[in-house]
């Protein structure tokens, strides 16, 4: 159906970067049958990771992650707001994916994208469904002040799984989260200005859970799966599945969007390799 | 306002300020006339109209308005001052570049450098607090030390609480070049003629106060700290050699553009490069030297304009004849 | 155990309504309800499409989510994307190619599952609109209760409230045709391809797939409803234009 | 109320912060400067590095200790508005972006005219160094993020020297590098002393290259100037604040000489970029 | 053979310009001759009687634009009597990251019987041609010409979605259905 499936004459040689930039699936697919990816990973593997605590000091916590070349910077910053009417004594996880146009040609100057927008609903949901942390551990004065969390993630380079780098970077930042104690007099929210943070004028953030994903994609009617896909994978792939699990291994939540069908023998293996990855983005936050 | 100049053209120029004759037959150093007006919008608290012969037509109107004081959260500084905001607005009716949002960046530009140069808060921030502190009587007699000169302490009603605004908008009606001098010029001579309202502060006690704005038209105040208030000097970089008030093809040829904000001191309050070429630093530097020397020239040209007219106004007021401002619309 | 609203047991799905051919000016509308939750769509293509997002080889497919009130927000957004990425493998857009689909799918009651009553609208707005589709496809939520734990298929905003995870599924009639009749009744977990699944909350692989199998069982009912629903719909105009 | 992000309390407000009295907060009145380490005529040490957008063209990383921004460079690529015609110059544009978390107070998500203005700086720093002759009916996309500022003339001046590596690194032709330098003018003396003196004018400022935040605050006024230092040219220079035309001569003299100094740490940068593109490719 | 002496920034001085001619990634200003980009310098010098050419090559080449006689290679978006728009992606054998515009007009299609062409005969959306670029054109398109025996189309999907073989210098055959199209084919290199 679709024209790119037309098979080069050989009468015509190119450049492998003009053959990927005329044929990028047929490239691809080439790679592929060799059970190899352009990059030189495995169809299972992950791109290296670091992931950085503490990198903006003008933020109450802040974090670095790089998953291969998508760089994400996430800050974390705590101001005081009047709680909702409905739950006068929680407080406010505001998290924020923006996809500026530094970080890829893909992006416009402008308001969020579709894909910015999805991906901070996604994460957005992950920290409130599967309760990451208890929101009224963010109250100053029930019905009058309590802090709002604005998580604001950063992409500084784009290179495909957005989610997954976005997620971890917000989940180290506020791993790093301390707030300085605050007093509550007649309206007005205090700080102490002392230089050095410590556990007696601050406080770190209760996490009950740190959920990580993991995120796939479906090359092609084979329905390949290949896992943390770069750009140009992403670009070519249509199904997407996203695996997000906790340290005990129960799912905060999975979504499989795009592709056809798929079975859910494809579904336990994303999910029993998410579990692995978590593990081991786990023991890496950990290091640090 | 020409957006296109033809290589002729712009040779024409280059070599005419090159040999120090320019097509109007002004030297490099020469200004156009300037028509100043004062008190031409009864609607404000002071107003001021600047023509350049030639075209430009700028129109800068003060108001004083009441309104809360701004304090940053953090140094708790701006509790006694008053406030001034800028604003620049290129009319449609200028050139038709300006029309629909074809202004918009030249306003912000414009805006931005205005707010640099006249209302800048930085200044010595902690210092004033510390002076605050230290004593009442201090703060008074201290001069104001922003580059804008404007005492914005003097503008303060109730520390913490309410204080003066100062808007001060520039409308550009026609555009003939050198729009930044012609603004600069409007705003001193629009703050000359401004007269603020005088204030009576009543302490009801328990940090409760309460304050009445006087209405009586004879008896307001001057803005203190305006003879310090800075002008704005525009070099255009032609060739080797730079000139002053250029014309709109002029600008066109420019390759970089200086603007020096002198006061009457001859303090540099602002300096700012413009358009799209590179200055030698020695060069640079004398194009400071001379904007400075220019600058506290045209001040004082400015003054005993700005003084000539306030005083014809005081004789009539004397005389009991009625001021009659020569219309806005009667040219 | 009985459920909130008394009369269903855990996995009964709420009474559907569906009717088409509702709206004029589309090429085709459908609404579907499930109980108390209402999804209205309408669908115009093939169409024109802007030169910007024209595709050389396939129509375009624009998804756009209005809510029940307000402005449409990220919410939305998603929603939008899940039925537009899951539409785009089923429709049969090489036939089309440089046009547009565009698919509106407005809310109209709410209470629970509204993505689910969404994705079951959109399919009927199609097969009205007569746009080729090479399967149809079914959608079911269910929730894993937080205090009994207990599956509960089609929830109430109510009950959603309650619960410890909430799953969506859509599942495709591809595999239900060919294992038709008994075969249809014993349904392991290796065939149910699943189409799209969007869930959150807490829960375990095995809470996973035993809600993916359930869900699978009730896409079946939505199935044959829509197959129905289109036979009524076209034997009643065979009648209309024979009379 | 920004319907395209997870929406959050309507108003909400840092907290008041509250300093002991015990607190001792750096006044320029001392003997140091806010990094006792430094001279005032000190730079705080610059690490740049390129290429860390892999989808840019060109892209640079700067760091000033705490002044972290990301650069990353696209084009030339066909112009997006037409509306001009036909032009056998290419057009650079440069955008600047505040992170929300960059800044003591959160910034908001919108384009401010503070970022504009910056913008139109960059913009007017660099073009002189690039050959736009040489690519007709193109652009060059700059797109600077600012992750972490320390003051704004730092930041100012280090969105010019990232944002010139980063178009070398991109390969764009250009006559010469361009460093960009800031410096503020902050009085020794505490001005309630001096204000029985005819003000503090009469005891000139002392220079300090690249204040950070704290320093800014006392300041007088405050340069950046950005400079081509093979081809001796200044391309921006942007003075707010009021001082003595003999402070400015000096400063702008101490800056062209710093100038010098961030063009050598430019320079190496770039020829690690060779030396690693060298090492991959064998 | 090369070290990092050889390595240059732009605005690094390389010469005077008594001593070299300016080549490719160099400029001259006053008397002297500079880099303009990112790279290792080399001099070669062509005649005993002409002055040494200063080249710098770039080490990070600089995104592919058409310039003038470039070859590029470029994909049909649409057709029209008068001329078929192209999307261009690739020139002189380097991908572009960004897509220009570009146009193939009826009278610049072949270089004989101008008058005979007709655009839908000569390409189809989808097809992928290799042209020259004949002028900057317009504020919006490159103007393209395939009036050379290599150029042309040189893949092509068939209506019954085959790819197509290039049989002469304006047919193509589909490889699925053996049926034949009209389209102005490039001659295989």
């Amino acid at each position: 159906m679709t024209s790119t499936s037309a098979a080069p004459s050989p009468a015509f040689t190119f450049s492998a970067s003009t053959f990927q930039k005329l044929h990028p699936a047929e490239y691809f697919r080439k790679f592929i049958s060799q059970g190899v990816r352009p990059d030189g990973r495995l169809l299972t593997g992950f791109r290296p990771t670091t992931v950085h605590y503490g990198v903006i000091s003008t933020a109450n916590g802040s974090a670095m992650v790089r998953v291969g070349g998508t760089t994400v910077v996430c800050g974390v910053k705590a101001e005081v707001a009047e709680p909702r009417l409905d739950s006068p004594d929680q407080g406010y996880l505001v998290p924020n994916v923006d996809l500026s146009p530094i970080c890829s040609s893909a992006f416009r100057p402008g308001p969020p994208s579709e894909q910015a927008q999805v991906t901070s609903d996604a994460i957005d949901r992950v920290l409130k469904e599967s309760k990451v942390l208890d929101l009224k551990d963010l109250c100053i004065e029930e019905g009058k002040a309590v802090w709002s969390l604005w998580i604001d993630v950063v992409c500084v380079s784009y290179d495909g799984n957005i989610y997954d780098a976005a997620l971890a970077s917000v989940m180290a930042a506020l791993a790093n989260v301390r707030i300085r104690k605050p007093t509550y007099d007649e309206g007005i929210v205090k700080v102490s200005g002392a230089q050095e943070l410590d556990d007696d004028n601050s406080f770190k953030l209760n996490l009950n859970r740190t959920p990580l994903s993991a995120s796939f994609v479906l090359f092609d009617t084979s329905l390949e799966l290949l896992a943390d896909p770069n750009f140009a994978e992403e670009s070519i792939c249509e199904g997407q599945i996203s695996v997000t699990v906790d340290e005990e291994g129960q799912i905060c939540a999975l979504s499989k969007v795009g592709g056809g069908s798929s079975s859910p023998s494809i579904l336990k293996e994303c999910v029993d390799r998410a579990k692995e990855r978590s593990k081991d983005l786990r023991a890496l936050m950990q290091q640090q | 306002m020409p957006s296109l100049i033809s290589p002729a053209e712009r040779d024409y120029i280059l070599k005419g300020v090159e040999c120090n004759i320019r097509a109007d037959g002004r030297q490099r150093p020469d200004y156009r006339e300037v028509i100043l007006e004062t008190g031409v919008v009864s609607q404000t608290s002071g107003s001021a109209r600047v023509r350049i012969a030639g075209g430009t037509d700028v129109l800068v109107s003060v108001k004083a308005e009441i309104g809360p004081v701004q304090v940053d959260p953090e140094t708790g500084d701006g509790a006694d001052k008053g406030q001034i905001i800028c604003s620049v607005e290129c009319a449609p009716s200028a050139s038709q570049q300006f029309e629909g949002r074809g202004a918009d960046d030249l306003n912000n530009e414009i805006t931005q450098m205005m707010s640099r140069i006249l209302c800048n808060n930085t200044t010595s921030s902690y210092t004033s607090t510390a002076a605050s502190t230290t004593g009442s009587s201090t703060t008074a007699s201290r001069q104001s030390s922003g580059p804008g000169g404007i005492n914005l302490q003097k503008l303060c009603i109730i520390p913490g609480q309410q204080c003066w605004i100062l808007y001060i908008d520039a409308l550009i009606l026609d555009y003939g070049g050198n729009l930044m001098d012609a603004i600069f010029m409007g705003t001193r001579a629009a703050i000359f003629d401004t007269r603020i309202p005088k204030t009576e502060v009543q302490d009801l006690g328990d940090g409760q106060f309460e304050f009445e704005v006087l209405d009586d038209a004879e008896d307001t105040d001057p803005v203190e700290g305006r003879e310090d208030m800075p002008i704005c000097i525009t070099l255009n970089k032609i060739g080797a050699c730079h000139i002053v008030d250029a014309s709109p093809l002029e600008e066109l040829c420019t390759e970089a553009r200086l603007v020096v904000a002198v006061n009457r001191s001859g303090q540099l309050c602002g300096l700012q490069k413009g358009q799209e070429g590179g200055i030698e630093p020695s060069l640079l530097l004398e194009m400071i030297q001379f904007g400075k020397t220019m600058g506290q020239t045209l001040i004082k040209q400015l003054d005993t304009k700005i003084k000539a007219e306030a005083d014809a106004d005081l004789a009539k007021r004397q005389r009991g004849e009625p001021v009659h401002k020569l219309g806005f619309f009667a040219q | 155990m009985a459920r909130l609203d008394r009369t269903r047991t855990a996995n009964q799905l709420r009474p559907f309504f569906s009717s088409q051919n509702l709206l004029n000016r589309a090429d085709g509308s459908a609404q579907f309800d499930f109980g108390g939750s209402s999804v209205l769509c309408s669908v115009v293509g093939p169409a024109e499409v802007k030169i910007r997002d024209e595709k050389l080889d396939r129509a375009t497919i624009e998804v756009i989510a209005r809510p029940l009130v307000g402005l449409p927000g990220i919410k939305d957004k998603s929603r939008e994307r899940s039925i537009r990425e899951t539409l785009e493998p089923l429709i049969l857009s090489g036939l089309h190619p440089r046009t547009g689909i565009q698919i509106v799918v407005q809310t109209m009651k709410d209470d629970g599952c509204i993505l689910s009553t969404a994705f079951n609208a959109t399919v009927l707005a199609l097969l009205d609109a007569g746009i080729p589709l090479n399967s149809i496809l079914g959608s079911v939520t269910c929730i894993v209760d937080e205090k009994s734990g207990e599956i509960l298929l089609d929830p109430t905003t109510e009950e959603l409230s309650q619960a410890k995870s909430t799953h969506v599924f859509v599942f495709d009639n591809k595999s239900s045709i060919s294992t038709t009749g008994a075969a249809a009744m014993d349904l392991d977990s290796e065939s149910s391809p699943i189409l799209f699944s969007d869930s959150t909350g807490l829960y375990t692989e095995e809470e996973y797939f035993k809600c993916a199998n359930i869900c699978h069982k009730a896409a079946q009912t939505v199935h044959g409803f829509i197959r129905t629903a289109v036979q009524k719909k076209l034997e009643k105009e065979y009648q209309q234009t024979h009379a | 109320m920004d319907r395209k992000r997870v929406p959050g309390p309507e108003l909400s407000v840092a907290p008041l912060v509250e300093y002991p009295v015990d607190h001792k907060r750096w006044t320029p009145y001392g003997e140091t400067r806010h990094d006792a380490k430094r001279q005032p005529e000190d730079m705080r040490p610059i690490y740049l590095k390129t290429g860390l957008i892999n989808q840019a063209n060109g892209s640079a990383y700067i760091e000033l200790e705490k002044t972290k921004l990301a650069c990353g460079v696209y084009g030339p690529r066909p112009i997006k508005r037409t509306g001009q015609g036909f032009s056998g110059k290419g057009v650079l544009n440069c955008e600047i972006k505040f992170a929300t978390f960059s800044c003591a107070k959160r910034r908001s998500n919108m384009r401010d005219p503070q970022e504009k203005e910056l913008s139109l700086i960059v913009t007017q720093a660099l073009t002189p160094a690039v050959r736009l002759e040489l690519l007709p009916k193109s652009a060059i996309d700059v797109y600077i993020t600012v992750l972490e500022s320390d003051g704004w003339g730092s930041c100012l001046s280090a969105a010019i020297t990232c944002a010139s590596a980063a178009l070398a690194h991109a390969g764009i032709e250009m006559l010469d590098l361009v460093a960009g330098c800031s410096a503020s003018y902050i009085s020794n003396v505490p001005e309630s002393s001096s204000s029985s003196t005819s003000g503090s004018s009469s005891i000139p400022p002392q220079i300090y290259m690249d204040a950070d935040l704290e320093e800014e605050k006392y300041e007088q006024g405050a340069i950046v100037l950005a400079y081509m230092p093979s081809l001796n040219e200044v391309t921006h220079v942007l003075q707010s604040g009021k001082a003595e035309s003999t402070t400015i001569s000096q400063s702008v003299e101490h800056c062209v000489e710093a100038c010098n100094k961030i063009y050598a740490v430019m320079h190496h940068a770039l020829l690690e970029s060779i030396n690693e593109s060298k090492n991959n490719s064998l | 053979m090369t070290s990092v002496a050889d390595a240059v920034v732009p605005g690094q001085r390389l010469g005077h310009i008594q001593e070299y001619t300016a080549g490719p990634g160099t400029y001259s200003h006053q008397d002297f001759l500079y880099a303009s980009v990112v790279g290792l310098k080399h001099v070669s010098r062509t005649s005993a009687s002409e002055l040494p050419v200063m080249t710098v090559h770039r080490e990070n080449s600089q995104s592919a634009m058409p310039g003038m006689e470039a070859i590029v290679i470029c994909k049909v978006v649409r057709v029209n009597p008068r001329f078929a728009a192209v999307n261009i992606m690739v020139v002189n054998g380097i991908p572009c990251s960004d897509d220009f515009q570009g146009v193939i007009r009826v009278q610049d299609v072949r270089a004989t019987e101008k008058d005979k062409v007709k655009i839908y005969n000569s390409f189809r959306p989808g097809d992928i041609v290799r042209a020259q670029v004949i002028s900057l054109g317009d504020a919006r398109s490159y103007f393209l010409s395939t009036a050379a025996n290599e150029l042309g189309v040189i893949f092509g999907t068939s209506v019954a979605g085959g790819s197509l073989v290039p049989i002469s210098w304006q047919e193509m055959q589909c490889t699925k259905t053996k049926a034949i199209e009209l389209r102005k084919c490039a001659k295989p290199m």
